[in-house]
């Protein structure tokens, strides 16, 4: 059989301009990771990691388990493109095989099977195949229709707000949108001329048949083959500059991650595998208090990632985004969208100069001593009812207390890296932690989750245990240490956003108000609490702005029905007080009003 | 013009001269963050500032004098500043301090 | 409402038989000065004016820099009263503001504290054995000048004007400190309308040219300009000055203080030399002149002759202006035809030439 | 011609003087009272600034009055709604009536809002209510102070507790208290922290004048940040001394925060149910600010006191008699 027609040409020079984008792009990458990176990766290849990507690529980049949970019409939709093309692809090749057994068929040959095949021998397994491919070109076009649908009313699809594209995108996405369509018309019109067809295109034939007539099909019939190899080789050019760069890189991405290989704070060749693995399916868009809140739109981690990959990201783009960690946790890619916002600011504003912060050498204005050390956070100097609640329960349990920063001392530095300056807060880091070493505490407790954060995760405490304060408190409760009284007051809890999201702490504040009182949980709770506004990570919004947001949190939280709001994070306290009409209390503050009165 | 040494300078007015300063970039830092221009400059922010606690950084003064534009110093002297956002939230005019920190040493810092 | 303002502010000068005292800077730096003074008021106003070999310095750069105390510079202008009225004099005037304004304040503090008059007295007396004699009048000899203004102007041969255009000649006037800004009631137009100059200017046809800084001190300061390491200070007083006229394109500065008129000439000079600024026209610096020069120019005295090849900034641009005629090869020669020597090429005479003094080399 | 009734919510000083006038005029005022007493916030007041008087001066003839006069007074009743011909109240009462004026005044701000102050968590930090009442009760410490600091614009000018007007009285209230306090502890050094000093009445700049000239009252032009508590049961407070350019940081016996007035809650209610304005502040919002400042943008629903604004008493007084003119006026022009 000859596999070579005009037509395919559009297609062959996609799929070969695809090819070499795609290997040029990935070697490069590769080559850039750092040589840590690349040992992790000898390291995981022969690896059961290895196994488990493949099980995980499966399941995310064909099935998209993780977007049907979010919604199930739109999993449905993105596994219908993605599982649909694949197995056309996959039963396509097989079908070839069937009528050709093993012998060396072009690529083109796959594709347009139909096409060649359309005068040949008939076998038995036909009608099979015919069947088969009928039923996966209509699971993929349901897909289409659907993406089409979403486009203008993203709401029956469980979006409020779809991506806004660029028009490169959308370029690339008419393509994509064509693709099937015009495979069906040509299959039919093939199939109108030469029999053949399923269900689909079968009954499309004779119906364009019996519109049109022969005569008219067969003038069709070239032109219709010739569109699809157009948009299949458009779409291939474009898809490496586009969004659908997605659809590759996703797979390696999958398996770097599983070697575990992770962004960091400078940026660095993994960034490219992340950045590039966004399918701009704007399900990140939602979850955005900026967005549904504040009607801001042009800051979302989907634009945030596609104005880094073209180079166009704005420092009024990266700073604006509470780093609440709300998209990141819906993201169907799992992209570490912080991290990478946090080193996109790096890479803008960290200017290291030696000469910087050189006043912190030998400030030092702890107070008592003790095995236990408490560190307040700036925040927390502002909310003393949280620390004398402190002074209250350490007093309780009779645990002599090192108090790192009654006095005022040098900030935790998390701030400053939130805001890009690296190595401005490595100074901070340095110097705090050569503080708690001096003063030998073994546990170190901090009521601010900002502090507890980067305490846990830059500071390399050794042998320093770092809890919350309500670990410290549910630790304290179950040892028998510490007995309260319970009331019969309901507490709304406030989930702080590097508490939760942050540092994965949400049962034991829970398990804390439960033994001085009754839990009252908001709306939106856990993985899914909203922000605040107040968020240090952000400083290009408003106070008007961090209002509103905050307004609309204790709006949530009042609707329990609970009378006291409760929140773990100073900040998180001070914002939500602007608006609460009851009160809200530092956990710390319920803890010690249940201390048994002596 | 050969400058000759006579073994003293001549020194420069101490004065604020808003004829002589370029209020360019104060003009442009007022443009992205207006509300800098409500201050009613009541020292909150420099009270409760941990940097200020331990440093004479006064925020309140370096972001007075850069309005006026009197930009030496400002930005290494904001480079003293920790963000850690204490006077964020003092500020009775709801001033967002750490914007105009970052705003500040983006546009003195030319970056 | 600054034109009539002035005149709130008068005082009593004698028509004639002056006492003359001499400035320090004044006789040092500009000479011919006092000797026009004497001349004018003598030659040409027929006046009275003793000039007494016995009197000495005030000693009043020293009592403002802190080295003479109070005491001290009580019992010197005490001196000098008696040695007027030794002399048959009533009416002191002196060629120094610094001077005017000590003798203004010691004046008062006799006034308001007898006590310390009393024991000038006797100090006096034991130094030197001499009877003090308070004068009837204090007057400064711009004062003087200023008392007889128009009588100069009836015998006027050059008006302040431009000989080219006709125009008047813009100038800038500038008052001592110690003038009127100590005791205002002591200066002609007290010390925020001082007229003394102004008056001069307007009488003899020149325009007083209003600016900014025109009550700024010249920065002379005493101790500022002596401790070389705050002249930048004082130079940088003369400059702000400098700075705020040079819009207005004076045609020269007048000043009725010798200090004053030394700094913001010569500072003029050295701003030119560390920085290439230069405040007049076509790059050149502003003239700077004393009243007395002013006045000889008015009467028709030769520039020489007035001592006004002692500035730093040339004034042949200003002569040539008014339409002096001069020689220019007797500029450097002393009234005996004797060649005095001639300052290097400045950069404030829109010269690049050599500089005189550099600290480096 | 008959009495028309008109009904004061709030018996105030705004409420009685308006009820007077009425009378006078010879209407039928009724008063509803939330209080088990006459007599508003006035009541609990100690020495009235400027001149010092006793605040029951002022109170107690407009009660003597108001009972003299037979005035309809409904005590301990809350109101539910109104409209300007029915007041309903929480008992189920409902009063039909020709105009109403609204005189329900304002609440004063809870200090523990700005916790970083420590009200209700320092023993030795008050509220110049509290100064007040202490004062009028006689309760002040025996030992005297070493150190008082007394805090202007606490609740008030304050975009983080929402309250973005000035409260006005505050600033007069703590240059009194200053004064009194330095009476009472002639030895205790008095400082004011003032963000601006807004002397707007007469007498009042005298009054400053006083205090820093004859009392020796200490103002230092700077908002206090922080306040925490020292070993021996001293409040340690920070500020900016802004004209120096220096941070401050000073230990005091005593803290007084000077609590300003905000909007009452009710407000909101009262606003939905009878159709009427609301300023941004939560006060009401009078007809116009002119000629208009006591009519409300209903027809018979009137304003008088610190319900539109805070006031001083004395303009709370004034508002009083010409809320009761206009009313009277509305209702002649009403009948024709």
């Amino acid at each position: 059989m000859n596999f070579y027609a005009p037509f395919t040409l559009p297609f062959i020079i996609g799929t070969i301009i695809l090819f070499i984008v795609l290997a040029w792009k990935y070697v490069s990458w590769f080559v850039a990771l750092t040589h840590e990176d690349k040992r992790l990766v000898a390291k995981g290849v022969p690896s059961l990691a290895t196994l488990r990507s493949v099980w995980e690529v499966v399941r995310e980049s064909l099935l998209h388990v993780r977007i049907f949970r979010i919604d199930p019409r739109l999993g449905y939709m993105h596994m219908s493109l993605a599982l649909g093309w694949f197995l056309l692809i996959a039963v396509g090749w097989i079908e070839t095989m069937a009528y050709m057994g093993f012998a060396p068929v072009p690529l083109q040959g796959h594709v347009f099977f139909k096409y060649f095949a359309a005068q040949g021998v008939v076998t038995e397994h036909k009608p099979y195949f015919d069947f088969v491919m009928d039923l996966l070109l209509a699971f993929v076009l349901s897909g289409v229709a659907l993406a089409w649908f979403k486009r203008f009313s993203s709401r029956s699809l469980g979006m409020r707000r779809a991506t806004k594209h660029t028009t490169g995108d959308r370029l690339a996405m008419s393509f994509l949108w064509f693709i099937f369509p015009l495979r069906l018309v040509a299959e039919s019109i093939t199939v109108a001329l030469y029999g053949g067809g399923s269900f689909l295109t079968g009954s499309c034939g004779s119906l364009l048949a019996s519109i049109f007539g022969e005569r008219l099909l067969s003038y069709a019939f070239e032109p219709a083959w010739w569109l699809y190899s157009i948009a299949l080789g458009g779409f291939f050019v474009a898809m490496p500059f586009s969004r659908y760069m997605h659809i590759f890189t996703e797979i390696p991405l999958i398996f770097l991650r599983n070697y575990r290989l992770r962004p960091r704070e400078e940026k660095g060749a993994i960034d490219y595998f992340e950045v590039q693995s966004c399918s701009r399916c704007g399900i990140c868009i939602d979850p955005c208090q900026l967005q549904a809140d504040l009607g801001i739109h042009d800051v979302q981690s989907v634009y945030f990632l596609r104005d880094r990959r073209y180079n166009m990201l704005k420092q009024s783009v990266a700073n604006n985004c509470l780093m609440c960690g709300r998209c990141e946790a819906v993201c169907p890619v799992g992209i570490n969208l912080n991290t990478l916002r946090l080193n996109s600011r790096a890479l803008m504003r960290n200017i290291p100069n030696e000469r910087r912060y050189g006043y912190f050498r030998d400030i030092d204005r702890s107070e008592g001593s003790g095995k236990v050390g408490y560190f307040a956070g700036c925040m927390t100097l502002l909310t003393p009812r949280t620390m004398s609640a402190m002074e209250r329960i350490f007093e309780a349990v009779g645990d002599q207390v090192w108090w790192a920063d009654r006095q005022g001392s040098v900030c935790c530095g998390r701030p400053l890296k939130l805001s890009g300056e690296t190595d401005s807060a490595h100074k901070m880091m340095e110097f705090n932690r050569s503080l708690f070493h001096k003063h030998g505490i073994t546990t170190l407790v901090t009521s601010c989750p900002i502090c507890l954060k980067t305490f846990k995760e830059d500071y390399a405490l050794e042998h320093i245990e770092v809890l919350h304060h309500s670990e410290y408190i549910e630790r304290l409760i179950a040892s028998g240490r510490l007995v309260l009284e319970r009331g019969d007051v309901r507490y709304a809890y406030h989930d702080p956003c590097e508490l939760g999201r942050g540092g994965g702490i949400y049962d034991a504040p829970r398990t804390v108000i439960e033994a001085v009182g009754e839990l009252a949980e908001a709306e939106h709770n856990r993985r899914n609490a909203l922000c605040c506004g107040s968020s240090l990570a952000n400083t290009a919004i408003t106070d008007g702005q961090q209002l509103k947001l905050a307004s609309r949190v204790t709006d949530e939280l009042e609707a329990t029905g609970a009378a006291t709001i409760v929140t773990s994070c100073p900040l998180c306290k001070k914002a939500l007080q602007r608006t609460a009409k009851g009160g809200v209390r530092d956990l710390a503050e319920v803890v010690a009003e249940a201390l048994p009165r002596k | 013009m050969a400058s000759v040494n006579f073994g003293f300078g001549i020194s420069k007015p101490r004065v604020i001269d808003i004829d002589r300063n370029n209020l360019r970039k104060s003009d442009e830092i007022l443009l992205e963050m207006p509300e800098l221009q409500t201050c009613i400059g009541c020292g909150s922010c420099t009270a409760s500032c941990t940097a200020g606690n331990l440093t004479s950084f006064n925020f309140r003064k370096v972001h007075a004098l850069v309005r006026r534009g009197e930009y030496a110093g400002a930005y290494e002297e904001m480079n003293k500043c920790m963000l850690c956002g204490k006077c964020r939230l003092l500020c009775p005019r709801g001033i967002n301090t750490r914007g105009v920190v970052m705003l500040i040493k983006r546009k003195l810092g030319d970056f | 409402m600054r034109r009539t303002k002035w005149e709130e502010y008068q005082k009593d000068i004698a028509d004639d038989k002056y006492y003359y005292a001499r400035s320090c800077i004044r006789q040092n730096f500009f000479p011919g000065s006092e000797k026009a003074f004497l001349d004018i008021l003598r030659n040409d106003l027929g006046k009275d004016i003793f000039d007494d070999p016995l009197h000495t310095s005030c000693t009043g750069i020293g009592y403002h820099s802190d080295i003479v105390p109070f005491e001290t510079i009580m019992t010197v202008v005490a001196r000098q009263f008696a040695l007027m009225h030794e002399a048959g004099y009533e009416n002191f005037t002196s060629s120094c503001i610094t001077s005017f304004g000590i003798y203004t304040e010691i004046l008062n503090t006799w006034e308001e504290f007898p006590e310390t008059e009393e024991r000038t007295r006797e100090n006096l007396f034991k130094a030197t054995g001499r009877e003090l004699v308070k004068p009837k009048s204090l007057a400064h000899t711009s004062d003087v000048i200023f008392h007889l203004r128009k009588e100069i102007a009836e015998r006027m041969k050059r008006p302040l004007v431009n000989a080219l255009t006709g125009e008047p000649l813009r100038v800038v006037e500038h008052i001592g400190c110690h003038y009127a800004k100590i005791f205002p009631k002591s200066g002609i137009g007290g010390s925020e309308f001082p007229y003394v100059l102004a008056g001069m200017i307007e009488s003899w046809g020149g325009e007083v040219v209003d600016y900014p800084e025109r009550r700024h001190c010249c920065g002379f300061g005493f101790r500022n300009y002596l401790v070389q390491a705050n002249r930048g200070y004082s130079v940088a007083n003369s400059q702000k000055k400098l700075e705020s006229m040079a819009p207005y394109r004076p045609d020269f500065i007048v000043c009725n203080c010798p200090g004053c008129s030394m700094f913001l000439d010569k500072w003029q000079y050295t701003i030119a030399e560390m920085e290439g600024t230069t405040y007049g026209a076509h790059g050149h610096g502003i003239p700077v002149l004393t009243y007395e020069e002013m006045a000889g120019l008015v009467l028709g005295y030769d520039p020489w002759e007035l001592g006004m090849q002692m500035h730093a900034v040339d004034v042949e641009p200003l002569l040539e202006k008014m339409g002096v005629e001069y020689d220019p090869s007797t500029k450097y020669l002393g009234p005996k035809g004797k060649y005095i020597g001639k300052p290097a090429a400045a950069a404030v005479n829109c010269s690049a030439g050599v500089t005189l003094y550099d600290i480096k080399k | 011609m008959r009495a028309r009734k008109v009904v004061i919510i709030g018996g105030g000083v705004a409420g009685m003087q308006t009820a007077l006038r009425l009378r006078a005029l010879g209407e039928e005022p009724i008063i509803i009272e939330r209080e088990a007493q006459l007599g508003g916030k006035v009541r609990n007041w100690y020495l009235l600034f400027p001149t010092f008087i006793p605040s029951a001066d002022v109170v107690e003839p407009l009660m003597r009055a108001v009972k003299e006069q037979g005035i309809e007074v409904h005590l301990g009743c809350e109101v539910v709604q109104f409209d300007n011909h029915r007041v309903e109240l929480a008992d189920g009462e409902r009063i039909d009536c020709d105009a109403v004026a609204l005189c329900s005044g304002s609440t004063i701000f809870d200090a523990r809002l700005k916790e970083e102050y420590g009200y209700g968590i320092y023993d030795n930090v008050y509220t110049s209510v509290d100064i007040e009442r202490m004062m009028a009760e006689g309760r002040m410490p025996e030992r005297s102070p070493r150190r008082v600091a007394i805090l202007h614009c606490v609740g008030s000018r304050d975009e983080k507790v929402c309250q973005r007007h000035c409260s006005k009285v505050c600033c007069i209230t703590g240059v009194k208290q200053a004064i009194e306090l330095k009476k009472l502890y002639p030895k205790a050094d008095v400082f004011n922290f003032y963000m601006d000093i807004r002397m707007f009445g007469p007498g009042y700049e005298e009054l400053y004048h006083t205090a820093q000239r004859n009392y020796n009252v200490h103002f230092v032009r700077g908002r206090i940040s922080e306040a925490s508590p020292l070993m021996d049961g001293c409040i340690q407070i920070k500020a900016e001394d802004t004209l120096t350019g220096r941070p401050l940081r000073m230990s005091v016996d005593m803290l007084i925060l000077l609590v300003g007035m905000r909007a009452n809650d009710d407000n909101v209610r009262f606003a939905e149910s009878a159709g009427l304005r609301l300023a941004d502040s939560g006060f009401m919002r009078a007809a116009d600010l002119f000629a208009g400042n006591v009519r409300s943008s209903r027809e018979g629903i009137f304003y008088a006191g610190t319900i539109t604004a805070p006031k001083s008493i004395g303009e709370v007084l004034n508002e009083g008699v010409v809320v009761a003119d206009s009313i009277v006026d509305y209702l002649n022009k009403q009948e024709g």
